[in-house]
C-alpha cells in the first residue's frame, strides 16, 4: 500500500496547520472534480423532474420549480416507442434476456480461454491470443453487414440468441485478455499439484481456478454488462420486432425527427435505461478496483 | 390471414399515434401488425437495421422509405410489385403526377405514399410581427429588411438549429426562392453543372451568408423544436422549417393565424417531402396478403385524412376533403394543387426526395461547411461542383 | 482416444474461439477489404473496380477533416484522460475518508451510454443554455464559453465529454497500479529524504509503465471507435467540423448508401489501429515469454 | 557519550490494537543492536517508529541525543535497508544510490566521489549502469546497502536484509555486513527472525515477543542465560532442550529427577546450591550434551540413554533421545558410532543448565 | 529388488537450450535421495520430469520397475510437495488433502479414514476446517505433506519444501520429515539448495550444476570426499576452505607450502604418500582447523596465524585468518580467547585434507 499521507511531520505546530490546509485543498479539489462528473447527471435528473411547460420556458439547467414524477411514470410505462405506448418496460426484459446469457457465456468462455493461454501454453497459443486481442479493436460498424449475412445464413437473424451470439463473439477479446492477465499471476505449481493429484484439464479449471477468480469475474462482468447493456448498434441492426433491447426503445423515445420532444420523459427514460449499469457500478465498484489490482492491469 | 411487419421511424408522441391509426385499420381488416420502430437520425438508424435485415434474408414486409431511395432499393432487386393494388385502387388518378413518379419503379408500383410534407414554410410569431409592424415577407429582400428591423429591435430575426439537415432546409428554400423552380430543378434535381456554378448559385450562398447574421450565437447543434420554442416564446421572430413545426406550436396550445403565422418561404414553387412505404419481397401468402392490404389502406382516403390530421402534413391524394384541417394545411394543399399544375411542385433535396443519398450528402456537406465558416460564396460554389462530381 | 482428448483438451477448448475470431474478425476484415475495391452502393457488390473508392476518399475534404479531427481528438483525449486519471488516482490515494463514494462518482460515467448523456452535455455546453449563461447570470457578463458552436473549437467539446466518460476508468486503472506498488519502496524514499511529489514523479509513476500502456491501449481504442459521442453531442457539426472517421464511415454506409466508400474508410481506420496495436502486442508478449 | 539511540517508554497502537508496549532501549555509538522475535511480534513496526515512518503513540525517541519523536524521517539522519531491498525499479544502480543526494542538492563532484567510494567498498562498480531487475539477489542487497552507506548517517536501520537470499548467500552477506560494521564503526539497528544471524552479528540483542521486550543483552548473555523459556527456546539452533524435571536440594547441591519413557528415572546432580521449587523446567543446549568420554569438567555427569534418531549433519551429528517426555537433542562429533535403537552413554554438562519456573517460564538461577 | 526409480540417459531441452544432460540416477526402495545444486541448475526441471509434468527429450525413466517415460502424472503413482506448497487456496485443509482421492473416486469412508490418519500423524486435526490463507508457513507445509502422504504412493517428490520457512521452523520441519521418512519407510526424491538440509536428510545425494551431475554419493562421501572444487565449495557451511598451495613429495609424505600475506610461508606435512602435481588447491573444512591443544591425532599440525575476525555464533566461534590469499575460517569452541588482530596457534588436521587440481578442479586424492 502506498500511503504517502502518513508522516509529513515537521515540528508539531507547524505541521498541523499546513497539514490541515493541505487536506482542505485536497478535499476541495476532489469535490470540484466530483461536480464535473456529476453535472450531466444533475441536469438529467432535474430535467426529468420538471414539467414540459417549465422546460420550454425556463433554463434547461436550473432546479425544477415544481417536482413532478409524471415523466418517470410515462417513461417507464406510457411513452410511445412506436405504435405501442407502453414505455420502456417491455424492452427491459429483452435486454435482460440478452445481457445475462451473453455476459455469462462470454465470461465463461473468456475464463476458459484465459486459462488455456496462461496455464497450458502450447506452441502458437500466444499467436492465437494476439489474434483474439486484435478483435477488441475492430470498429463494430465494419462488421454489421457481413454479420447480418452470416446470422441470416445461420437462421438466427433477428432473434435473441442471435444477439447473444454477436455479443459473445465480440466480447471474447476483452474477456480473454482479462482472464489471461489474471491467470498468469497464479503460480504454475498449482496446476502441477492438481495434475499429480490426478485431476484433468476441466477438473482443475472447475475446482481450482474458477473458485479463485472472483475478483476478475467481477471486473469482467462489470465490463461486459456495461458494454452489452449499453449497446445500440448491434441491438438495432440484429433485432426485429419483439426482440429489441432497451437502448433501441430509449432511442425511439428520445430520437424523434419531426415529433414533439418531451425532454423530461427523455431524461427519465435515459436514467431508467441506465439504472442497471449504474447499480452494478455502485454495488460492485469497490470489487472493480480490487479486481484490477489483483492482476488484470499488469498487462 | 394478412400479416405485416412494418419498419418505420415514427416513434414518439403524435407520430406514433398517427401510425397507430393505420395499425387499427389493418387489424380491423383482419391483419396482424408487427411493429418495428427504429428512430434516430431522420431514419439513418432504421436504414442501418434495414440493410442488416435484407442481408440476413428476412426483410420486413413494409418499410418507411422515400424518394430516390425507393428506386435504389428496387435496383437491388428486393422490392415487391404492388401494381395490382395500385391499379385496382386507381392511384394514378388521385395522386399528383410528380408524387406518383416517386412510387413507381420502372413502370411498376413499388411504394405507397402516406402524406405530403411541405418543406418551404416560414413560421412567425404573430405578436412580434405586429409589434414591429412587419408583414410576412414575400421576397427575400423583404425578409432581409424585416430581419434588420427586428435585429435593431433586439429580437433574434431567425430561429435556427445548426444541424446540417436544418442548414440544408434553409438552403433549398433560399435556392427555390431566389432562383425559381426552374433553377431549382436544374441545380438540385438534375445536378446540372452549369446551374450549380451559376451566378444565381452565388447569390444563393450570399443570401445564406446574410442569414447567418440573423441567427443567434448559440444555434449550433440546436434541435429544431428548440428553435420553434424560441419563436413561440417571442425570443425569435421567424423559423424556416417543414410543416411538422406546426405540431410543436399546437402542442403548446398556440393557435395558427393568431399566435403564430405560417406562410411559404419567399418565392414560387413548392418543395415536398412525401413519406411512403415501400413493399419488400417477402415469403408466404400471409405476408403478401398483408402487404397488399397495407398498401390499399395507406392510400385509402380514410387513413390519409386521419393520419395527416394527426401528423400536421396533408394527404398525398388530392381527393380528400380538407374541412377538418387547419389553415396552414389548407394553404399547403391548395399550393400543391396549383404548383402541380404549373410544374413547380418539386422534390425537397434536403429531405432526400430529389437525389440519391451520396449526392445529397455531398451537397449538404458544402452547404453546412459554408454556413458554419467564413467561406466565400465563390469558393462554396466551386466546392459544390467538385463534391457533386465526386459523388457520382 | 480419451487419452488423446485429455492431452489435446486445451487446444480443443481454444479452437471454437479461435475459429470464431478467424471468421468474425479476420474474415470480415477481408470482406471489407474486398468491398472497398468495388462500387458497392446501397448493398455490397462483389465486382472489383480497383482503387477508385480510395481516390474518392482522399479527394474528400470531409475525410480530411475527419482524419485531422482524429489526430486532434485522439492526442488530446488520450493525454488529458491519462493525466487527469493519474492525478485523480494520486489524490484519491491520500487516505481519503469517503474514497468509495468519490470513486463511484468518478467511475459512473462509464456506466451510461452516450446516447443519453450526450444530450445533457449538449445543453451544458450550449452557450445560451448552459455554463456560459449560468456564469453570466452570476454577474460575469463577459464570460464566454462557446466552443460547442464554434467550428474551430467544437472538437474540443467532444474531447471534454469523452474525458468525462473515460477518465474515471483510467483513474481506476492507475489507482489499482498505485495500490500494487511495493510499500517498502516508498518508505525507502521517505527515509532517503525525497519529497512526496518527487516520490511520485521519479519513482512511482515511472514504475507503472505497464499500466500506462494498458491505459493507452484502452483509450486509443475508444478514440478510434468514438461514435455515439459525436452523434449525440454535435452530430458531426457545426458543418462537419467534428466528424471522425467512425462517423464518416457510418454516414457513408448507412445514410448515404455508399458502402464502397465506407469500406475504404474502414480499411484506413483499421490500418491506424494496426499501427497502434501491433507494437503493443509485440512488446507485451515478448515480455511475458521470458 | 550520549546514547546514539534512546527509546523511552515507547507505545505504538494501530487503532485499538497495542502493537508495541513499553519499549525501553538505548544503544551507544558503534553498537550493533539486533531485534529478534517471531513473525508479527512488532520488529518492523519498531524499526519504522525509529525511522519516523510510523507515528508513535506514546513515549519519546532520541537519536544522537536529540529528541526526534515528531521529526520527519528525512531529518532524522538515518538510513534504512529493507527486506525487499526497495530499490527504485526504473533507475540504474548509480541513480539508486545517488538519488537521495541529488534531491538534497549535493553537487555533482561530491556525488561522484561518494558513489565511487561506496561502489568500491561494496564491489559493485561493474553493476552501476544496470537496472535492479538485472541483478541477482545478492547484488540487489549490496545496492540497497550502498544506498544507505552513501548517506553516512548517524544510525543504520536494517529490516531483515538477508531473508530473501538463499542459505549460502545469506552466510556470505552476513560476514560482509559484519565486516562493514567493523570497518565503518557504524551504529546499527538490525531486524531479523533468524537467531543465528542475531548471534553472529550483534553486540546487543533485544528479544521481542508480542510487542514486549523479553530480554536485552549481549549475545552471550542471551545464549547462556536466557531470561525465560521463550528466549531459551527461541535462541539457538537446534533449540535448547527444555525438559520438565523435579528438583530437590540435598544440601551440597541440587538433585534433579527426570522421568523417562522406559520408566526408570534419570537422576542428575547439579553441584550449585540453588533454591528451586519442586517442579522446574531444565534447559540444556545440545552442545552441552556430548558422548561420554568426550567432555570432562566438574559439572559433567553421565547417563545411559536410548537413541531414537541419528542425524548426521556434516561437521556434527545430532542424536535425539527421549527424556521427560521431550525429544532431547545432543550434538555429537561427526564420527560418533551412535545408532538409532541402541543405547548410548551421554555426558550432561550440569554447570551449564538453566532452570525455569514451570508456570511463569521465568528463569530461576 | 528392482530400483524404485531408474533414470537412464535423460536429456531435457527447452527449445534449443539443454537444461539437463545425460542424467543417470537409480534409487532403491526406502532411499532418501536429495538433489542439491545452485539456483537454476535444473533441480526442479528434473523433478518435473520424474513427475511427468514435463516431457523428457531423450532417455528413459522407470518407476517401480515399470517404464514411465510417456505416462501421464496421474498414472505414475507419485506424490509431490511444492516449494510454494501449491495448496488449493479456495478449499479447506481437509478438502485440500482429500481432493486427489475424490478425483480418483475413492469412497467417502476410506477418504475420511485416511484423512484422519494423516491429520493425526501430522498433528493438524484442529486445522482441518481452515483455509490455507489462515495458516502459518509451517502449518501450510504440513498440509502440503498431508496431501502427499494420503496418496501412499510409490515415490514422494519434494521440491524445496522448506525454503519458504524461517530458520527456526526450517530446522523443526527438517526433523519431522526425517522422522516421517523413517516411520513410513517411504522412497523420496527431495530438492533443496540448502546443503545442511541435504546432509541431514539424505541417504543419497546428487549434486547438480548446470544440468550435469557432479557427484552421487552418501552424505559422508560427499562431505568428506567431494569429487571436485564445486562440490567441495557447495557442501558444508561455512564452506570448505580452499587454499592454493604448492605440493612436493618428500618420500615419507607430502609437503605442502602455503603463501601468506605476511610473506612467511606456511609449511604443513601430510603423512599420506600422495602423488600430486605442484600446483594444487588444498581443501580443509573449518571444523578440521581447531585451536591448538583442542585437537590431537596423527595428522594434526600446528601453526601460528593472525586472526582477522572473530565471529561468535552461540555454540561455536568462527575465526577468520588469511592463508594463500584466501579468507580461511576455523571453527573453534565457544569459549575461545581468540581476538581479532592477535595471533593464535591453530591446529590443522592434515588427515582430512582434500586436494584438487588447479585447472580442472577435479579431486586428486
Ligand atoms: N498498518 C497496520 N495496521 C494494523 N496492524 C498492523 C499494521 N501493520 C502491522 N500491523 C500488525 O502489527 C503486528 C506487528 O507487525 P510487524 O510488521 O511489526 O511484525 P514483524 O515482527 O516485523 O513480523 P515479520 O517478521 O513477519 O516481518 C502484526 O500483528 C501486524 O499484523
Ligand atoms: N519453461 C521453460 N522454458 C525455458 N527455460 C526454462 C523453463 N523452465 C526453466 N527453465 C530454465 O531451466 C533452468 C533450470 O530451471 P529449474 O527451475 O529446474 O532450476 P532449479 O534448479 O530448480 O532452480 P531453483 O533452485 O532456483 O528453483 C533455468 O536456467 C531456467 O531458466
Ligand atoms: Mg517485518
Ligand atoms: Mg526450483
Amino acid at each position: 500500500m502506498t500511503d504517502l499521507s502518513m508522516p509529513q511531520t515537521q515540528t508539531r505546530s507547524q505541521s498541523n496547520t499546513s497539514k490541515i490546509a493541505l487536506r482542505w485543498l485536497l478535499y476541495i479539489l476532489l469535490g470540484l472534480f466530483a461536480l464535473y462528473y456529476l453535472m450531466p447527471l444533475f441536469v438529467m435528473l432535474t430535467t426529468s423532474l420538471k414539467s414540459l411547460e417549465e422546460i420550454r420556458t425556463g433554463s434547461l439547467i436550473s432546479l425544477p420549480r415544481e417536482v413532478s414524477f409524471d415523466a418517470w411514470k410515462t417513461a417507464w410505462s406510457g411513452a410511445c416507442t412506436g405504435i405501442q405506448c407502453e414505455g420502456l418496460r417491455p424492452y427491459f426484459w429483452n435486454s435482460v434476456l440478452i445481457a445475462v446469457p451473453a455476459v455469462f457465456l462470454s465470461t465463461l468462455i473468456g475464463a476458459l480461454n484465459g486459462y488455456v493461454v496462461a496455464q497450458w501454453r502450447f506452441k502458437g497459443a500466444n499467436i492465437i491470443f494476439s489474434l483474439m486481442l486484435f478483435g477488441c479493436f475492430i470498429p463494430f460498424q465494419v462488421v454489421l453487414l457481413p454479420m447480418a449475412r452470416l446470422l441470416g445464413m445461420m437462421g438466427i437473424a433477428g432473434t435473441i440468441p442471435g444477439l447473444i451470439f454477436v455479443h459473445v463473439i465480440y466480447g471474447l477479446g476483452f474477456t480473454t485478455l482479462f482472464f489471461r492477465n489474471y491467470y498468469v499471476t497464479i503460480p504454475a505449481e498449482l496446476t502441477k499439484a492438481a495434475r499429480v493429484d490426478g485431476a484433468g484439464f476441466m477438473r482443475i479449471f472447475w475446482s481450482i481456478f474458477l473458485p479463485l477468480s472472483l475478483p476478475i469475474i467481477v471486473v469482467t462482468v462489470i465490463w461486459q454488462f456495461t458494454q452489452i447493456w449499453n449497446d445500440f448498434l448491434f441491438g438495432v441492426s440484429f433485432s426485429q420486432a419483439g426482440t429489441q433491447p432497451v437502448t433501441v426503445a430509449l432511442n425511439n423515445i428520445v430520437n424523434s425527427t419531426t415529433g414533439v420532444k418531451e425532454y423530461n420523459v427523455d431524461m427519465a427514460a435515459a436514467i431508467i435505461a441506465g439504472l442497471p449499469t449504474l447499480f452494478v457500478y455502485v454495488v460492485a465498484g469497490k470489487y472493480f478496483i480490487r479486481g484490477l489490482t489483483a492482476g488484470s492491469v499488469k498487462g | 390471414e394478412p400479416q405485416a411487419e412494418v419498419l418505420h421511424w415514427w416513434t414518439s408522441g403524435g407520430e406514433a399515434k398517427s401510425v397507430a391509426v393505420l395499425q387499427e385499420e389493418f387489424a380491423s381488416n383482419g391483419g396482424t401488425w408487427t411493429d418495428m420502430p427504429v428512430a434516430g437520425g431522420g431514419g439513418d438508424a432504421a436504414m442501418t437495421a434495414l440493410r442488416a435485415r435484407v442481408l440476413a434474408g428476412n426483410a420486413p414486409t413494409a418499410v418507411q422509405l422515400k424518394g430516390p431511395a425507393i428506386q435504389e432499393w428496387y435496383e437491388e432487386g428486393v422490392l415487391a410489385d404492388i401494381s395490382s393494388v395500385a391499379e385496382a385502387e386507381g392511384w394514378a388518378e388521385v395522386l399528383p403526377a410528380s408524387i406518383a413518379g416517386h412510387m413507381m419503379c420502372e413502370g411498376t408500383w413499388c411504394a405507397a405514399p402516406v402524406n405530403v410534407h411541405r418543406i418551404d414554410w416560414i413560421w412567425a410569431n404573430a405578436d412580434i410581427l405586429a409589434a414591429n409592424d412587419i408583414e410576412m415577407p414575400s421576397t427575400w429582400e423583404e425578409f432581409n429588411a424585416a430581419a434588420e428591423k427586428l435585429q435593431a429591435a433586439g429580437v433574434i430575426p431567425l430561429a435556427h438549429g445548426g444541424q446540417s439537415w436544418q442548414d440544408a432546409t434553409v438552403f433549398e428554400a433560399v435556392a427555390l426562392g431566389l432562383g425559381g423552380p426552374e433553377f431549382y430543378q436544374k441545380a438540385l434535381v438534375d445536378l446540372d453543372p452549369e446551374a450549380l456554378t451559376s451566378d444565381t448559385m452565388i447569390q444563393v450562398f450570399d443570401q445564406m451568408r446574410t442569414m447567418r447574421g440573423y441567427v443567434d450565437e448559440n444555434f449550433s447543434g440546436r434541435d429544431w423544436n428548440l428553435a420553434t420554442a424560441m419563436v413561440m416564446n417571442g425570443e425569435a421572430a421567424f423559423q424556416i422549417m417543414g410543416d411538422w413545426a406546426k405540431g410543436e406550436f399546437l402542442a403548446a396550445g398556440k393557435k395558427p393565424g393568431e399566435d403564430f403565422l405560417c406562410a411559404s418561404t419567399p418565392g414560387d414553387g413548392y418543395l415536398y417531402n412525401v413519406d411512403s412505404f415501400a413493399m419488400f419481397e417477402v415469403e408466404g401468402d400471409d405476408n403478401r396478403a398483408g402487404q397488399e392490404l397495407l398498401a390499399k389502406l395507406i392510400v385509402a382516403p380514410n387513413f390519409q385524412e386521419v393520419f395527416n390530421l394527426n401528423k400536421g402534413s396533408i394527404p398525398a391524394r388530392t381527393d380528400v376533403a380538407l374541412d377538418a384541417f387547419d389553415i396552414c394545411a389548407k394553404i399547403s394543399a391548395e399550393d400543391m394543387g396549383s404548383t402541380s399544375a404549373g410544374g413547380s411542385l418539386l422534390p425537397s433535396y434536403a429531405h432526400g426526395m430529389a437525389l440519391r443519398g451520396s449526392q445529397a450528402g455531398a451537397i449538404t456537406d458544402v452547404v453546412t461547411a459554408h454556413f458554419n465558416s467564413d467561406m466565400s460564396s465563390a469558393d462554396a460554389v466551386q466546392q459544390l461542383a467538385d463534391a457533386v462530381a465526386n459523388s457520382y | 482416444m480419451s487419452e488423446w482428448l485429455e492431452n489435446h483438451l486445451p487446444k480443443v477448448v481454444l479452437a471454437p474461439s479461435f475459429i470464431a475470431v478467424l471468421i468474425f474478425v479476420y474474415g470480415f476484415i477481408g470482406w471489407t477489404a474486398w468491398v472497398s475495391l468495388t462500387r458497392s452502393k446501397l448493398l455490397p457488390k462483389y465486382e472489383i473496380h480497383g482503387f477508385i473508392q480510395y481516390e474518392r476518399l482522399f479527394d474528400s475534404p470531409r475525410w480530411d477533416t475527419a482524419i485531422n479531427n482524429l489526430y486532434i481528438f485522439g492526442a488530446l483525449f488520450i493525454v488529458i484522460a491519462m493525466v487527469l486519471g493519474l492525478l485523480l488516482a494520486i489524490l484519491l490515494d491520500q487516505k481519503i475518508r469517503v474514497e468509495g463514494a468519490i470513486r463511484t462518482i468518478y467511475l459512473y460515467p462509464m456506466a451510461l451510454s452516450m446516447i443519453v448523456t450526450g444530450t445533457a452535455w449538449k445543453w451544458i455546453l450550449n452557450p445560451g443554455l448552459g455554463i456560459e449563461s449560468m456564469v453570466q447570470g452570476w454577474g460575469f457578463p463577459n464570460f464566454e464559453f462557446d466552443w460547442l458552436v464554434n467550428p474551430d473549437y467544437a472538437i474540443y467539446t467532444i474531447v471534454l465529454a469523452a474525458i468525462w466518460q473515460s477518465s474515471g476508468f483510467v483513474m481506476a486503472l492507475f489507482l489499482a497500479g498505485l495500490r500494487s506498488v511495493d510499500g517498502e519502496i516508498i518508505k525507502a524514499a521517505q527515509v532517503d529524504g525525497i519529497p512526496t511529489w518527487r516520490i511520485y514523479t521519479a519513482i512511482i509513476i515511472p514504475s507503472m509503465a505497464p499500466i500506462f500502456l494498458s491505459a493507452f491501449i484502452v483509450l486509443a481504442h475508444l478514440a478510434i471507435k468514438s461514435f455515439d459521442l459525436v452523434i449525440a453531442l454535435t452530430g458531426g457539426g457545426p458543418g462537419y467540423a467534428t466528424d471522425l472517421p467512425a462517423t464518416y464511415m457510418y454516414a457513408m454506409a448507412f445514410s448515404r448508401g455508399d458502402i464502397g466508400q465506407a469500406a475504404s474508410s474502414a480499411m484506413i481506420m483499421m490500418l491506424v489501429v494496426f499501427a497502434i496495436v501491433v507494437p503493443y502486442l509485440y512488446s507485451e508478449l515478448r515480455a511475458k515469454n521470458d | 557519550m550520549a546514547p546514539i539511540l534512546d527509546i523511552n517508554k515507547l507505545y505504538k497502537n494501530y487503532g485499538p490494537v497495542e502493537i508495541l508496549k513499553d519499549i525501553n532501549i538505548s544503544i551507544e555509538p558503534g553498537d550493533f543492536l539486533v531485534l529478534v522475535g517471531p513473525s508479527g511480534c512488532g520488529k518492523s513496526t519498531l524499526l519504522n517508529c525509529i525511522a519516523g515512518l510510523e507515528e508513535i503513540t506514546d513515549g519519546t525517541l532520541a537519536i544522537g541525543g536529540k529528541d526526534m519523536t515528531h521529526v520527519s524521517p528525512k531529518d532524522r539522519d538515518i538510513a534504512m535497508v529493507f527486506q525487499s531491498y526497495a530499490l527504485y525499479p526504473t533507475m540504474s544502480v548509480a541513480k539508486n544510490i545517488t538519488f537521495g543526494m541529488k534531491v538534497r542538492g549535493v553537487d555533482q563532484a561530491t556525488m561522484d566521489a561518494k558513489l565511487r567510494d561506496v561502489a568500491s567498498l561494496l564491489q559493485i562498480e561493474p553493476l552501476l549502469h544496470r537496472r535492479p531487475s538485472q541483478l541477482s539477489g545478492g547484488q540487489r542487497q549490496r545496492v540497497a546497502m550502498g544506498r544507505a552507506l552513501v548517506r553516512d548517517p548517524k544510525l543504520f536501520l536494517f529490516d531483515e536484509p538477508l531473508s530473501n537470499l538463499d542459505a549460502k548467500l545469506r552466510v556470505e552477506m552476513r560476514t560482509e555486513i559484519k565486516k562493514l560494521h567493523q570497518t565503518l564503526d557504524a551504529s546499527i539497528v538490525y531486524v531479523t527472525h533468524d537467531q543465528i544471524e542475531a548471534m553472529t552479528l550483534a553486540t546487543k540483542i533485544v528479544v521481542l515477543k508480542g510487542g514486549i521486550v523479553q530480554q536485552i543483552g549481549t549475545p552471550a548473555e542471551i545464549y547462556n542465560n536466557p531470561a525465560n523459556l521463550f528466549v531459551a527456546d527461541f535462541m539457538g539452533s537446534p533449540a535448547m532442550n527444555l525438559i520438565p524435571a523435579q528438583a530437590s536440594n540435598n544440601g551440597s547441591g541440587t538433585q534433579i529427577s527426570i522421568a523417562r519413557e522406559s520408566g526408570e528415572t534419570l537422576v542428575l546432580n547439579d553441584a550449585r546450591n540453588l533454591s528451586l521449587p519442586q517442579d522446574v523446567i531444565l534447559g540444556l543446549r545440545p552442545e552441552d550434551i556430548a558422548e561420554a568420554g568426550f567432555r570432562a569438567g566438574a559439572g559433567v555427569q553421565e547417563a545411559e540413554c536410548m537413541v531414537d534418531m541419528v542425524e548426521p549433519a556434516g561437521a556434527d551429528t545430532y542424536v535425539v533421545s527421549e527424556l521427560g517426555g521431550k525429544q532431547v537433542t545432543a550434538r555429537l562429533h561427526a564420527e560418533t558410532s551412535a545408532q538409532a535403537g541402541k543405547t548410548l552413554n551421554l555426558a550432561f554438562d550440569m554447570s551449564k543448565v538453566s532452570y525455569f519456573a514451570k508456570e511463569t517460564g521465568e528463569r530461576l538461577n
